[in-house]
């Protein structure tokens, strides 16, 4: 018995040290980032335009990377996000157990592990198709050919969407199958149709779930960089009609190119072309905080949740 | 008359649902099927020849400047594939006793406040972008190799090796695993996290009761318990390790090196490339008809090694179920 | 009830989960080798009080207790300190829930993982009697015994609470708790296990929390009676519910509540 | 680098002496192209109602490339759509290979080869109009175009162009120019395949893309610097070494003069128009790049590496060279703006636009904005070196 207790606590130890590290990594991730970058930061580097050169002096801000990540979220979750709860309510509680689902729930996996930039190529060449010309803008004067330019806020959104709603889907319906039956059960005892047991017991119950499922998309977004530089052209600045944030010319925004925090970071650190770290680091630095400003908002969110629930 | 309405909307409801899901499955196929018509031109050219036979590295080179009628379509990822395999499965040595040792103390054994505080860590590690692993992989990660494991002497004996010539600069297996290696221990954490919570406390009640130890009955029972979804979590880890492309392609080396074992430790400091990170280092060269088509084709094989892997976790799976 | 007699002592025990007092001075002495029954309506404090005997509920954030309870003459709060202790506290006492509850693994792992965790190096062989024995004392050895690889979770509601009656019985308790261990069963399961429950008072002291006054009628040798945090009454059975002495208890059993 | 930028300070310091000295011989006549005034060292002259300036000025503000032949007289320019000569003392011109006729022929005025502003200006595409009020010819080229243009491709080339794209904008609020990297690759898919006006190279177009129907126009050239450590003691190699070094032919720095130690080669990933460039200028398709150099995806990975790394060797593009590392002399010259632009540096590339078929419409004006005297400005501000 001793003998036993004693390898516990050994194992225990080892699992705090696991513990350890992680929060170590983490602290250590952010805390370089914070010491190179923390002197890039000032007003100034948040608000202005970032400039196209090779001259760190030059460099200018990261208005538009931030916008553009902000953008590019917002249009990618509000496809992924009803479209992948509705598909997975409706395998979760519709479909038929069996080789569809089984089917289905393979292709996620495996789509999980297709690199983003294939994603990123197939959005590219899909929407490079005239057809989709509102999307992004036809090509003018290019004899022979009609061909859509491809690249815009609004193609770059539409691929991440794509891109998440595996996951959307998956995790969704992982969240929708960890509420109780007796739940919805006791909706039907009540004389509730399905549409309205789903509705009213079922989302709400699986509700954290779904949360954690749109952030962790959402953090994918935020956090990709091959779609980005493919399908949003990776041009710095926003190209539409000037200026960009004035609502009259926000649908040309929409339609015309621009960055992302990561594709600013890809091409100002030495992976990319630009050649300046310490811009680099310092966006990656404001890309971390968007990040944790986007965990504590969801954490207030699902805390208000559990307050609820306990009452 | 009003529950013949209620019929109706249910009836649309049901059919939206519907509509999405098909949607959906047939997103999905559609991309599988757009990477197949892209990859065939290399695929029925090299056949199997594509997963074991070597040379990727200059293959892509010698198709890049011949002309376009006398490329070569034939192009081997043994190395490539072997690369793949050995990050990740590198990677999920390191990750999961952490993620789950993580968990575990999250789970069971750390004061509520300071368990938020880490589920918060891990959720926030598991959203930092790949590109900033990369960064910090290629700036703190990559010299640490060089500086506490190549020695000039070694550069040199490596340069006339009669196994495989190879340069030693740290960009390596070793990084490659140590980064991916962080990079998927959240993922693995915070599903490991969701999988002990979703076990019934009834099960932690019956075992504590039966007056085994906190932690046997955590290592005996919850954790068994929560076995799908711990499967779950490795394949989902496994899967974002075979995908990781940028962070591998800043620190792993871009070569299509196999790593020998006759080189004992230096195997881990050999310069490797994977399927994953191919595509992104050679898609300057995509212009090429054959170099795109052999970068599908890699993303056929990843495709391929997770369907494969997917499935054998399900039959394992499976297996331990009906024991 | 003499000294020797008696398996637990309860003497000036309140409790509270956080701000809410849920028991409210206890005192209780539970005779050896009996059924006592403890029934009232619902929250009324007798499953806290169940489950505050082998301190399960230290699990519950913001569970508070004071008084003493002793059980083989040791206080269970004051003289447990080490969690090894606690250990074999809880190995005197098994538990059986009101939803059974067995493991989510094979019929025999459920019995031999809590033997082979209270007695270490025992022989496969040693193991395999002890599942046998333990399946045979619950009865539940012929209906399981072609398949003791299966799940636990194939067995129908009374099979599965049954099996963790046997699996209570691996660690050789003094005490066994039930909570409510009927509430989910059919009729017929039920009857099986009130007959299991009356076998095995022989060897075993048993506390039962129960709803149903029709069982505690039917197997109890004492029973209390919870209300609102207090023990209102507490006697022998056929005392209990032919001369009730308190009032609130006389409107108990005429279903007033 | 330095030196550029000041011999332009100076030589505009110079223009402006001149243009004091010479600004009341011209009468007043001035001639604007699009809304900036020309400031030309010769002043502008009025013969039989037609203006004339220097060739010089109003072909190099309007991107043109001009040459002068001196065995038959001719001023030539050359601009991405538009091909003139015209012979001194002439009144016949040939543009894109038809004859026309002008009114007034090109003369020399004081050993200075002047030219009909209308005429130029005109058969270069812009419109021209006179306001006689100011005495002014007004050139409009650059400004009021309107439309779209998509330009993608090397992200050598990207800054020029997104910087040329915001000053053509500027000029022509009604034109859209979007730019976008992806490296040299999209470029030439892009403008093969129609989903860009204009693809970027900073390597040479292959043989099938031009048969493909892919029109190159350089913009500007690039040096390629081979590069060690700093505490490497080996300063200059020849092409014959750089290239046994890289082949894998030499292995040891003590063969070229260096200590005893491995040499560790960094290179570029294939498709890379830098890579394309050592090839072409250093291999010579006599070696190949030894297979197990590391490539890098980028000319700051391949410093980085080499800054890194006592005994590394790589190569980068002249404007990437900084303090971090050390540039071979090779060849015995200095590897700088200055030695390139003079052409004794011997490992210079060209800096690609390219169209799918002769480049018209918008696509040309951009093509020849960043030809231009404000083009070729910007090009040097970002270390690359002006075609003239």
């Amino acid at each position: 018995m001793r003998l036993k207790l004693f390898q516990d606590s050994v194992m225990k130890t080892l699992c705090y040290f696991a513990a350890v590290m992680t929060v170590a990594v983490c602290l250590g991730i952010i805390l370089y980032l914070v010491i190179k970058g923390f002197d890039q930061l000032s007003p100034d580097f948040i608000m202005t335009e970032p400039n196209p050169t090779f001259s760190q002096d030059n460099a200018g801000g990261i208005l538009t990377p931030i916008v553009g990540t902000l953008l590019l979220t917002f249009i990618g979750t509000l496809l992924a996000f009803p479209w992948g709860l509705s598909s997975a309510l409706y395998y979760t509680f519709y479909a038929k157990k069996g080789k569809l689902r089984d089917t289905l729930s393979t292709a996620i996996d495996i789509l999980a592990g297709v690199p983003t930039i294939v994603i990123a190529i197939f959005g590219l060449a899909v929407f490079t198709n005239p057809f989709w010309g509102f999307l992004s803008s036809r090509v003018e004067g290019v004899e022979g050919i009609s061909k859509a330019f491809g690249r815009s806020f609004w193609v770059a959104g539409i691929t991440m969407g794509i891109m998440i709603l595996p996951y959307i889907i998956k995790t969704c319906a992982e969240a929708l199958k960890a509420v109780p039956p007796s739940y919805i059960e006791a909706s039907y005892a009540l004389g509730a149709d399905k549409r309205q047991s789903l509705l009213r017991v079922v989302i709400p119950a699986a509700k954290n779930g779904i949360i954690t499922s749109v952030i962790l998309g959402m953090g994918r977004i935020v956090g990709d960089t091959a779609i980005v530089w493919l399908t949003l052209g990776g041009t710095l600045r926003m190209t539409g009609l000037q200026p960009w944030y004035s609502p009259e010319n926000w649908p040309s925004t929409l339609q015309n190119t621009g960055s992302t925090l990561t594709s600013y970071i890809f091409y100002t650190s030495p992976a990319g072309e630009g050649n300046m770290p310490s811009v680099a680091f310092g966006a990656s630095l404001v890309l971390i905080v968007i990040i944790i400003v986007l965990h504590i908002i969801t954490d207030y969110i699902s805390s208000l949740g559990k307050l609820r629930d306990e009452e | 008359m009003k529950s013949n309405k209620r019929m109706v909307k249910d009836n649309i409801f049901k059919h939206i649902l519907l509509v999405s899901a098909v949607l959906g499955g047939l997103m999905i196929a559609f991309i599988f099927v757009f990477i197949f018509i892209k990859a065939w031109g290399v695929l029925s050219v090299s056949g199997l020849g594509f997963i074991t036979e070597t040379g990727f590295s200059e293959q892509i080179r010698d198709s890049y400047y011949l002309a376009a009628g006398e490329q070569t379509w034939f192009f081997g990822t043994k190395g490539l594939f072997i690369a793949t395999l050995l990050t990740t499965a590198g990677a999920l040595l390191l990750a999961v006793p952490l993620g789950i040792g993580t968990a575990v103390i999250v789970c069971e054994f750390s004061h509520r406040a300071i368990a938020r505080m880490l589920s918060s860590v891990i959720r926030l590690l598991a959203s930092i972008p790949s590109i900033i692993y990369g960064l910090i992989g290629l700036m703190v990660v990559v010299p640490y190799i060089k500086d506490s494991f190549i020695s000039p002497e070694l550069q040199i004996q490596y340069l006339y090796d009669p196994i495989m010539r190879m340069q030693l600069s740290g960009k390596s297996l070793l990084a490659g695993i140590i980064v991916l290696g962080i990079m998927i221990m959240p993922i693995l954490t915070a599903l490991t996290v969701d999988a002990i919570k979703a076990v019934p406390k009834s099960y932690k009640e019956a075992g504590l009761g039966l007056g085994i130890s906190h932690w046997r009955v955590v290592t005996k029972i919850l954790l068994p318990a929560a076995k799908s979804g711990l499967f779950a979590g490795i394949i989902l880890a496994a899967g974002r390790g075979i995908g990781e492309a940028i962070a591998l392609s800043m620190v792993s080396g871009g070569i299509s090196n196999v790593p020998q074992v006759a080189h004992g430790g230096v195997f881990f400091l050999t310069p490797v490339l994977t399927l994953a990170s191919a595509i992104v280092n050679k898609s300057e060269a995509m212009s090429v008809a054959a170099i795109e088509s052999a970068l599908f084709s890699c993303g056929v094989v990843l495709i391929l090694t997770s369907m494969l892997f997917s499935l054998s976790t399900r039959l394992v799976e499976r297996a331990v179920k009906m024991k | 009830m003499t000294l020797s007699n008696i398996s637990i002592a309860v003497k000036n025990v309140d409790s509270w989960y956080g701000e809410k007092q849920v028991l409210k001075n206890i005192n209780m002495e539970i005779e050896k080798k009996s059924i006592t029954a403890l029934i009232g309506p619902s929250a009324c404090g007798k499953t806290t009080f169940l489950k505050s005997l082998n301190r399960i509920n230290d699990l519950v954030k913001g569970f508070k207790i004071s008084g003493i309870i002793s059980v083989g003459g040791q206080d269970i709060y004051k003289d447990i300190k080490k969690a090894s202790d606690l250990m074999f506290l809880r190995q005197k006492m098994g538990m059986v829930f009101q939803i059974p509850n067995p493991f989510p693994m094979s019929i025999y792992k459920n019995l031999a993982l809590p033997f082979s965790e209270k007695n270490n190096l025992s022989s496969r062989k040693r193991i395999d009697e002890v599942v046998v024995k333990c399946l045979k004392d619950v009865h539940l050895y012929d209906e399981v015994k072609e398949r003791l690889d299966a799940s636990a979770l194939d067995l129908s509601g009374g099979q599965q609470q049954r099996l963790c009656i046997a699996r209570c019985l691996t660690i050789t308790p003094e005490i066994i708790l039930f909570d409510e261990p009927c509430s989910s069963l059919d009729p017929i399961s039920t009857l099986k296990i009130e007959d299991l429950l009356r076998e095995l008072k022989e060897q075993y002291t048993l506390v039962i929390v129960t709803h149903n006054l029709e069982q505690a009628k039917r197997i109890a040798d004492r029973v209390g009676f919870f209300y609102q945090g207090e023990l209102i009454e507490y006697s022998a059975k056929d005392k209990f519910f032919t001369r009730p002495r308190h009032e609130l208890t006389q409107k108990y059993l005429a279903g007033k509540f | 680098m330095k030196d550029l930028k000041t011999k332009v300070i100076v030589l505009t310091m110079m223009l402006c002496f001149v243009l004091v000295g010479t600004a009341s011989a011209a009468e007043g006549i001035k001639v604007n192209v699009d809304g900036s005034a020309l400031n030309m060292d010769v002043a502008p002259v009025m013969q039989e109602g037609r203006v004339l300036v220097p060739f010089r000025f109003i072909a190099e503000n309007l991107g043109g490339i001009v040459s002068w032949d001196a065995g038959s007289q001719t001023v030539k320019i050359v601009t991405a759509d538009k091909n003139v000569s015209l012979p001194v003392g002439q009144t016949t011109a040939t543009v894109n290979g038809t004859a026309q006729t002008l009114d007034v022929p090109a003369t020399v005025v004081d050993g200075r080869t002047l030219v009909p502003v209308r005429f130029v200006a005109e058969s270069l595409g812009a419109d021209v109009s006179w306001d006689d009020a100011t005495q002014t010819v007004n050139v409009k080229y650059f400004s009021g175009i309107t439309g779209t243009l998509k330009v993608g491709g090397s992200t050598t080339v990207l800054p020029v162009a997104q910087a040329s794209a915001d000053a053509l904008m500027k000029l022509s609020p009604g034109l859209s120019v979007t730019v976008t990297g992806g490296g040299s690759g999209v470029g030439t898919s892009g403008a093969k395949d129609g989903t860009l006006n204009i693809g970027m190279q900073s390597s040479d177009l292959k043989q099938e893309d031009k048969a493909a129907g892919l029109v190159p126009v350089s913009v500007g050239r690039d040096a390629i610097v081979v590069i060690v450590n700093k505490a490497n003691t080996v300063e200059a190699l020849t092409r014959e070494q750089i290239k046994k070094i890289f082949s894998g032919e030499i292995k040891n720095w003590q063969d070229v003069g260096g200590k005893n130690a491995a040499i560790v080669l960094h290179t570029r990933e294939a498709g890379s128009g830098t890579l394309d460039g050592f090839n072409s200028l250093i291999m010579k398709k006599e070696a190949e790049i030894d297979a197990i150099a590391e490539p890098h995806a980028s000319n700051p990975l391949v410093k980085q590496a080499v800054a890194n790394d006592e005994n590394a060797i790589g190569f980068l593009s002249l404007g990437h060279l900084d303090t971090s590392v050390k540039g071979i002399v090779a060849e015995g010259v200095v590897a700088s703006e200055a030695n390139a632009a003079t052409g004794q540096y011997p490992f210079v590339r060209n800096l690609w636009l390219s169209t799918k078929g002769t480049p018209s419409g918008q696509a040309a004006k951009f093509i020849n904005f960043v030809r231009s005297v404000k083009g070729q400005q910007i090009l040097a501000s970002e270390d690359f070196i002006p075609l003239r």
